[in-house]
């Protein structure tokens, strides 16, 4: 059965996060996800409204979700963390406040119900099953070690995003099992990457993704799955800075969750955007797919490399 | 024909100013019923006493209404006159002309009004009131203890001391409690052991002690003064009898790789073990579970008794002709008690790491907590007292201490603060720089709490003379990097974010209510909040009882509690008991409720809303035996009188004594 | 010689008699309902064509539901003071429109309340009532008169029978002395021609013969069918208040320390009350031995006694009942049996 | 309906044959058309009697607590699923013990011509059968499959349109209204007598030392009586509407008990007779009940 | 006629019967009293053990005897000497109200309040501000018409007690007395 799901695509998927887009849209049709993109979608508000005025980042989300409902969807997926957090969050409050629902409806100009559940892109992979994602599979990551990076949006917080644990989230890791890579037990799945102050502030940006890309290349990753734009844009664009700022050789590619499903499904890296990174994956993807005894030379070298100070 | 005098008190001028009370005596003297009615100054004075008295001798009185003040002053002294003159004191009956009228009005002509009122509301009701006799319960002057901790054992040395058996109940294999486990005490600093050991033992040999270790309370039936409790003895598979706790079985067992609860999994026991070397009763207790011989038997499906497997405990056993050691001891059994009282004293419990996702989910092996650091300071510890982490066993240089772990942490579902953490803190901090000279204690707290004697000195010297860090903040993560735990956290005072490389990390997890406590209020019908520790009567002044008559609170079962706290609460309850002990019967308020059985529908709404569980449903039969009804039935014993069933019950079965709505009805009527 | 008097004039004596301070009982619409009530406005008074039977007879205005019977207060030392109301100010009163049914269950009342005690209160309103009943020109579902004894066209108890005619007329048969007096008080209304015109009168086959009931009651008071009919049985008193003939009341005091009065209430053999003990005895503890003194008290005793059924067959307990028990069916299924 | 009746009446037939049950309870032909009566049977032969149709108004329930029927033995009953609610009752507070009693649930499009407005937002049409988790009474049988789906829950304010209707008027009116109705009562207590929950040996009506409760029909003792009993039903009272249907004077006594239900709903989050293993919200209280209207 | 009317004013007064608990209002009561606190003295209280004893039925008997206006008063929420009384007595309040209300009750007539043993000026309040609000309303004409109507004489009241109302119509043989001759008789 394909369930009708509205697809948000937000700024990012349509800018900095071209390839997750190319890479969603490449595998939905091969996994039978019935992605419909959500006809006159508005910005979600991100982290700027809800800093100038509560009402209009209830609103901004308010409409899309509207938008859903008056599109009778099964459900509303926001590849984008921001993005499904604000959605996410809005329909929380919204939720049993018949005065404030009242008034957001009044000025979005349309009902509100909150009927249409919103969901995240890895939500929407598990419920599609990790098995159906196996079979669908025509290459396996042999083995290699992945870190599934979550970020704070995904799963926090606890009581409106009800996703996953908030403090060791397992989804993401699943996805890579299923995929054939050796999920990595790290410790700082959901620290902080600096988020928007990637321009603003790139020392403190730079200071927080050093320490993640220093966990996980001490714990043995040998590259990152990311389901958030934000994360993504950090880890592999600053990961340059970091080598410079802090003398380190990390070379730890940063791919979405989508990207790596779509690698399995035989897609090639140019049509899930793979090539768009700073970090080159190349190398890693090869290793990946290439036959165990070579995968088994390569490995150590790097990750040696890595984490030197 | 009732027969009722009034007599009206002046109170000096204090009535008399505002009220005219000849008035209301001549108005009194006219109702129904009235038999005489007279005004003097001093009611309460003994004349005025003597004047009630004559009056219900000479004028043959069924019954006495005064009108003074407020009974709640009074009432008592005029019961007690009544009596002396031969009239059951609850015939007797106060109208408020004081508190309630003279003293709040001014006019005149408005206050006598409202007194005749009064005076006539009470009239009418007691002319229906009825004789009351006290209500006498025997008492059954032995009690029971539940929980061998510090507070259970104080407990029954005051009750055993003072002259009355005491039931001890203890879950464990050994009375002792988390007390035995800490290695020193604060702010002492003395040996926990030294102190406790020999108070276990004086439990042991007190002859009016009966101890029931390894031993859970299984139901509880009664009330004040008449409980029955059935004691479930778990299965040791050892013949107390015999044994004389030599420990050659222990010595013998071949399982030796399991973790130790005493020693809070840092150290091993035997399937067939005591918990410690000074455990009382110094007898050892067979793990079913974990014991070869019993899995063995169990696979088969033939009893242990019958299996060959292993048994090597039994062979080590020096014991003859019969093995102390006895396969056949594999069932639980079952012993009741009668007693007049409960004590109890179940403890607390320590909050799983596993709750702190931030932490790992207590995942990391040299991440403990408070009582697994007292294990290891502790002499008789898995490490002989030395300080070595639990993953390689190397002597940690930097060790961060954080408190309020889960405490005072609604997120954690504990917005409470659990009492004992900054002190035992402190003094971890101390053992561990005493034990290890050069090594760093960095603790994380919210506040310092150290109200008790002698508690604020103690924690500035392990700051000032041990040198521990003390960073006044919280810490959002901790996760593994090699051999090091990497705590990031914030040292609010100087803003800065920390970030520590530790060795070993020990969390002061929040105390929380012992498993089971739920389970165990409900047996006993008494109160929990809403953390499951056990509720206190009233929060002032009746912090050792509980809503259920006859059963006390001890400990750390109440909230969390320091030893000596705890122990001050033993001894409280105790006293309590022996008051309670004091005589063969107990009286108590005859205003009580009763159900009229003719017409009691058998809803039960009476037996659910009572908040003294004293509503049961009783068996009407007939000759022959047959059940022909259920009703409802009040136990004069724990009735406290509120009420509460007669309001509820709608077919107006339930009668209240000293309210009946009779004289509801009339006080009404009468207005 | 017959009188005639026109659905207008009927209506205008209505009128009239309200003008000369009558109280006037007819059957008049309340809310969903038909009902006897005290008019002020001869509008409100149905015409004939659309009521078969009001939902209870007009028995409570010579015996109300709720009347008191008695005052007392406490005087001086707590002496009782007595007085007794007084009905002399009451109204004359005319029920108009009533079925011959309803009229016929006042012979029956007028002997319980004359026996051997007569009852000033029932009397002094049923002096004072005149009784103008209209013929059934047709039957209703429930009716079992000719069953009862009685017709469509019974005279028992009116004081003016009409019976319904063509062009809007009714034949009027005047029955008594009171209906003589209103017929000549109120003449200019009714007129006098030569015959009696044709009547429509409904036509009923009786359901059951009456006369064989008796005879079973006498040898079954013991009999498993009450238990088989009664069992339903809810205890209310929905038939009893809704009958024309029912007549048991309880007294009762409602008062303060002061004083008070004592009211006469409806009451009714259906309730486990009704005989219940102060001991808590209840001689008739089932619901079956509360049915079957129903319908003995109606159909042996009373008969006995008065030589009257109290039942005039106008089937308002069935249609009433909560549980549809069948009164007119049981006296079928009884009259059936072999006494 | 048709082989409905049949089904119920082989039903009936074998129950009694076999001697599961004693009696039995169910709606048999009333004596006019466009009504039935209850009908109780104890023997086999008589099942044919039993009938099914459009007009199976009256709630059975109310003769489970009634010796005149139980004294013959284990009851068997026909309910229809909004009957189920009353039974649930009776099993909350103790007066059934379910072992005594078999429950023939009898799938239900709605009763009565035109349809009772009540049907119109029946969400029980098919009683639950011995499927139903223990939250819910499971009939020993279920009889048919109702044609009509279940009514949505729809929000408070339709399901209380009338008693909405009433709190709309001003005081006076309501007073004035109430009056009126009231004092039409004539304490022929059928109200009391057909109420499933009305179960009481002795109503709170018939004590007499002391007397709380006028019993004479007059305007303040109706007042006192009618107020008193929806007090006593309220967070118990399942709706059935039997009181309303059995009053001669035609007294809405449903917009009483409907207005504690709305209040019990509002205030207790309860609906009296949903659930077997719940507490009835009037002998249970939380620390967070209102509180505002305390000075 | 305005003048009668105004007369009339003058001399009625208030009935208002309060029911409260034996542990903190009335205790607070006393407590009014003996702090030497002032207030209305048309209020008569009714002691009981526990709100939780109340039974709607002594309220409607409260009106029934004529009452203007029944106050409810006892231990505040978790002070309840008998832990659970006042918990289980709110809920039935919370629906006696309300259902008192939906038939036309003003409920100025009937107010709750928790008052606690140290609460002897709250007491004063709470009962000067009832006597003021029952004041506001006059006397509950609804209620006494329909007592007199049902032939419910206050015969204690005609005695000359407080309040009083007339006998009446519906019940036959109850005579009518007119209810201003009534009032100046309670003076």
């Amino acid at each position: 059965m394909s369930s009708r799901i509205a697809y948000f695509p937000g700024c990012s998927l349509e800018g900095t996060a071209r390839d997750y887009a190319l890479s969603l849209h490449a595998i939905a049709p091969k996994l039978g996800l019935q992605l419909e993109e959500l006809l006159d979608w508005n910005c979600c508000g991100a982290t700027a409204a809800h800093n100038l005025n509560h009402k209009l980042s209830l609103a901004l989300p308010a409409r899309i979700l509207a938008l859903a409902e008056r599109g009778r969807y099964e459900s509303l997926v926001a590849p984008c963390a921001s993005c499904f957090h604000r959605l996410i969050a809005t329909r929380h409050a919204l939720d049993g406040k018949k005065a404030l629902r009242k008034e957001i409806e009044d000025i979005i100009e349309m009902p509100c119900q909150g009927t249409v559940p919103v969901k995240n892109i890895l939500q929407v992979l598990l419920e599609l099953g990790t098995d159906k994602i196996a079979a669908a599979c025509t290459r396996k990551l042999t083995g290699l070690k992945i870190a599934s990076y979550y970020g704070c949006l995904l799963v926090r917080p606890p009581q409106v995003t009800k996703f996953d644990d908030p403090e060791a989230p397992r989804s993401m890791d699943q996805i890579i099992k299923a995929l054939g890579g050796t999920p990595v037990e790290w410790g700082l799945k959901t620290e902080c990457c600096g988020g928007g102050f990637s321009m603003s502030r790139t020392d403190v940006v730079c200071k927080l993704v050093r320490e993640i890309l220093d966990n996980a290349a001490f714990e043995g990753a040998e590259a990152f799955a990311v389901a958030c734009p934000m994360c993504q844009s950090n880890l592999d664009l600053r990961q340059h800075n970091v080598n410079q700022r802090y003398g380190t050789a990390f070379k730890l590619p940063a791919l979405y969750v989508t990207q790596w499903i779509g690698l399995c499904l035989g897609l090639s890296e140019r049509e899930l955007g793979v090539d768009q990174h700073f970090v080159d994956a190349h190398a890693v993807v090869r290793k990946a797919f290439a036959p165990p005894a070579e995968a088994a030379k390569k490995a150590p070298a790097d990750v040696a490399a890595a984490g030197k100070a | 024909m009732a027969r009722i005098g009034v007599f009206v008190c002046h109170c000096g001028e204090n009535i008399g100013r505002t009220v005219d009370c000849a008035a209301v005596a001549a108005a009194a003297a006219k109702f129904a019923g009235v038999a005489h009615a007279a005004d003097y100054r001093y009611m309460c004075s003994d004349p005025g006493q003597n004047m009630i008295r004559q009056a219900i001798k000479e004028k043959r009185l069924t019954g006495v209404v005064v009108a003074a003040c407020s009974p709640r002053m009074h009432e008592p002294t005029f019961r007690r006159a009544t009596a002396e003159s031969g009239v059951n004191p609850f015939l007797c009956e106060m109208a408020n002309i004081r508190e309630h009228c003279s003293w709040v009005h001014e006019d005149r002509g408005e206050a006598t009004r409202k007194a005749i009122d009064l005076v006539r509301v009470i009239v009418e009701k007691v002319k229906r009131n009825q004789p009351l006799l006290p209500i006498r319960v025997p008492v059954t002057r032995r009690a029971l203890v539940i929980g061998g901790g510090i507070a259970g054992m104080q407990a029954a040395l005051d009750i055993a001391n003072g002259g009355h058996e005491v039931i001890l109940v203890e879950k464990e294999p050994s009375i002792g409690g988390h007390m035995a486990q800490l290695s020193e005490t604060f702010p002492t600093l003395d040996c926990s052991q030294c102190i406790l050991t020999p108070r276990m033992v004086e439990v042991a040999q007190h002859p009016r002690i009966k101890l029931y270790a390894y031993s859970e309370v299984d139901s509880v039936k009664g009330f004040i003064g008449n409980f029955e409790v059935s004691i479930r003895r778990k299965a040791t598979s050892v013949n107390d009898a015999l044994c004389t706790g030599c420990g050659a079985c222990q010595a013998a067992c071949p399982m030796g790789k399991i973790p130790s609860e005493f020693n809070r999994g840092l150290g091993t026991r035997k399937a067939i073990y005591s918990p410690f070397p000074q455990a009382v009763p110094n007898k050892p207790v067979l793990d079913q579970a974990n014991c070869m011989r019993y899995r063995a038997a169990a696979k088969k499906g033939v009893p242990a008794a019958q299996s060959t497997v292993c048994g090597k405990c039994q062979q080590a056993c020096p014991i003859q002709p019969q093995k102390a050691v006895d396969f056949s001891l594999c069932q639980d059994t079952f012993v009741t008690e009668k007693v007049g009282a409960i004590v109890v004293a179940s403890g607390f419990d320590l909050m799983p790491m596993s709750q702190f996702g931030e932490y790992g989910y207590g995942k990391y092996a040299d991440m403990i907590d408070g009582l697994q650091f007292e294990r290891l300071a502790s002499a008789s510890g898995p490490t002989q007292g030395a300080i070595k982490r639990p993953s390689d066993g190397k002597e940690p240089k930097e060790v961060v201490f954080i408190q309020c772990a889960g405490s005072r942490d609604n997120a954690k579902g504990c917005p409470y603060c659990s009492k004992i953490c900054c002190m035992y803190t402190a003094k971890h901090t101390m053992l561990y720089k005493h034990k290890v000279h050069d090594g760093k204690a960095y603790v994380f707290y919210m506040d310092v709490r150290a109200a008790g004697k002698n508690y604020d000195e103690f924690w500035r010297r392990a700051v000032e003379e041990d040198g521990a860090v003390y960073l006044r903040g919280r810490v959002s993560r901790i996760y593994k990097r090699g051999g090091k735990l990497v705590v990031k956290g914030v040292d609010t005072l100087s803003g800065e974010l920390m970030e520590i490389q530790a060795d070993m990390v020990v969390l002061a997890t929040a105390a929380v209510a012992q498993p089971g406590a739920e389970q165990l209020a409900q047996r006993l019908n008494t109160a929990y909040d809403m953390y499951k520790f056990f509720s206190e009567a009233h929060p002032k002044l009746r912090p050792v009882e509980t809503n259920t008559a006859g059963v006390f609170l001890a400990g750390a079962c109440q909230a969390p509690k320091d030893i000596p706290d705890a122990v001050a609460q033993a001894s409280a309850a105790a006293s309590k008991v022996q008051g309670l002990f004091s005589s063969q019967e107990l009286e108590r308020d005859p205003t009580i409720a009763h159900v009229n059985e003719a017409t009691c529908a058998a809803c039960w709404y009476c037996v659910d809303v009572c908040p003294y569980g004293a509503i049961q449903k009783k068996e009407i039969k007939d000759k022959q035996g047959r059940l022909i009804k259920l009703v409802a039935e009040v136990n004069e014993g724990v009735c406290q009188g509120c009420g509460l069933c007669a309001a509820t019950c709608r077919s107006k079965s339930v009668e209240l004594d000293g309210f009946k709505d009779e004289q509801v009805y009339a006080e009404i009527v009468a207005l | 010689m017959a009188t005639i008097i026109t659905a207008e004039n009927l209506k205008q004596l209505a009128r009239e008699m309200l003008k000369a301070g009558y109280r006037v009982i007819a059957p008049a619409k309340q809310a969903d309902l038909v009902v006897f009530k005290a008019i002020k406005d001869a509008q409100e008074m149905l015409p004939e064509s659309e009521y078969i039977l009001p939902q209870a007879s007009f028995k409570e205005f010579v015996f109300p539901r709720c009347e008191c019977i008695l005052r007392y207060r406490f005087g001086e030392g707590g002496k009782p003071v007595f007085e007794s109301p007084n009905l002399d100010g009451e109204p004359p009163q005319a029920v108009i429109g009533c079925r011959p049914c309803d009229a016929a269950s006042l012979p029956i009342l007028d002997k319980i309340f004359g026996w051997d005690y007569v009852d000033p209160f029932y009397f002094k309103r049923r002096e004072k009532t005149a009784v103008i009943s209209v013929a059934c020109s047709r039957a209703g579902e429930g009716c079992f008169c000719t069953s009862a004894g009685y017709a469509p066209d019974s005279t028992a108890g009116s004081d003016i029978l009409l019976k319904k005619c063509a062009g809007g007329k009714y034949a009027a048969e005047v029955l008594s002395d009171k209906g003589r007096q209103l017929a000549e008080k109120f003449g200019s209304l009714f007129e006098k021609v030569e015959a009696t015109p044709p009547v429509e009168v409904a036509g009923l086959n009786p359901a059951f013969d009456v006369e064989k009931i008796k005879p079973w009651l006498d040898k079954h008071f013991d009999d498993p069918l009450w238990l088989e009919i009664a069992a339903r049985c809810m205890g209310c008193g929905t038939c009893a208040y809704g009958c024309p003939t029912c007549h048991c009341f309880d007294m009762v005091d409602e008062g303060d320390l002061a004083g008070g009065c004592r009211l006469k209430n409806w009451d009714t053999c259906s309730s486990a009350l009704f005989t219940k003990h102060g001991s808590g005895h209840n001689p008739r503890s089932s619901q079956e031995q509360r049915y079957r003194q129903r319908v003995l008290h109606k159909f042996k005793y009373y008969l006995e006694k008065f030589g009257l059924r109290a039942c005039v067959g106008c089937g308002r307990c069935t249609a009433r009942c909560p549980v549809n028990l069948d009164l007119r069916g049981v006296l079928q299924t009884i009259a059936g049996k072999q006494a | 309906m048709a082989e409905a009746v049949e089904e119920l009446r082989a039903l009936a037939r074998d129950l009694l044959a076999k001697g599961t049950v004693q009696v039995f309870v169910g709606y048999g032909k009333g004596a006019s058309p466009g009504r039935t009566a209850p009908l109780i049977i104890t023997s086999a032969d008589r099942a044919a009697e039993l009938v099914w149709d459009k007009h199976c108004l009256n709630n059975l329930a109310v003769y489970l607590t009634r010796s005149e029927v139980t004294k013959r033995g284990k009851v068997g009953i026909v309910v229809k699923g909004c009957d189920a609610r009353a039974v649930t009752g009776l099993l909350q507070e103790g007066q059934v013990a379910r072992e005594n009693v078999v429950i023939v649930g009898m799938s239900c499009d709605g009763m009565g011509e035109p349809l009772l407005e009540a049907c119109g937002r029946c969400d029980v049409h098919t009683p639950a059968g011995k499927d139903a988790d223990a939250h819910h009474l499971a009939c020993d049988y279920v009889i048919g499959k109702a044609a009509v789906p279940d009514a949505q829950k729809e929000d408070e304010g339709a399901e209380y349109a009338d008693v909405a209707r009433i709190e709309a008027l001003p005081l006076a009116e309501r007073w004035a209204f109430w009056q009126e109705q009231f004092g039409r009562c004539v304490r022929c207590y059928a109200c009391r007598q057909v109420c499933p929950l009305c179960y009481c040996k002795r109503c709170a009506v018939e004590k007499n030392e002391p007397q709380w409760l006028a019993t004479s029909a007059h305007t303040a003792g109706n007042f006192a009586w009618h107020v008193i009993r929806a007090m006593h039903l309220a967070g118990r009272c399942v709706g059935c509407g039997a009181c309303e249907r059995a009053c001669p004077q035609h007294i809405p006594l449903s917009l009483l008990n409907k207005k504690m239900a709305k209040a019990v709903l509002q205030h207790f989050k309860y609906r009296a007779g949903n659930d077997p293993t719940a507490a009835p919200a009037v002998k249970t209280f939380e620390l967070s009940d209102e509180n505002d209207y305390f000075r | 006629m305005e003048k009668k009317a105004e007369t009339e004013k003058a001399v009625w007064q208030p009935k208002i019967i309060a029911f409260v608990c034996n542990w903190c209002t009335y205790a607070g009561a006393d407590l009014a009293g003996t702090s030497r606190l002032k207030y209305d003295a048309h209020i008569r209280v009714l002691r009981l053990p526990c709100t939780g004893r109340i039974d709607p039925l002594f309220i409607l008997k409260a009106f029934e005897r004529g009452a203007d206006g029944v106050l409810v008063s006892g231990c505040h929420p978790g002070d309840c000497h008998y832990n659970t009384g006042n918990y289980h007595a709110r809920r039935r309040w919370t629906l006696f109200r309300e259902l008192l209300e939906f038939v036309g009750i003003d409920l100025q007539r009937l107010q709750f309040a928790w008052v606690s043993a140290a609460e002897g000026a709250k007491w004063a309040e709470v009962v000067n501000a009832m006597v003021a609000h029952v004041r506001e309303l006059g006397p509950f004409e609804g209620y006494h018409t329909m007592l007199a109507r049902s032939g419910q004489t206050l015969w204690l009241a005609k005695a000359g007690a407080n309040g009083g109302n007339g006998s009446g119509h519906d019940v036959p043989g109850t005579q009518p007395v007119e209810r201003s001759k009534e009032k100046q008789e309670t003076e």
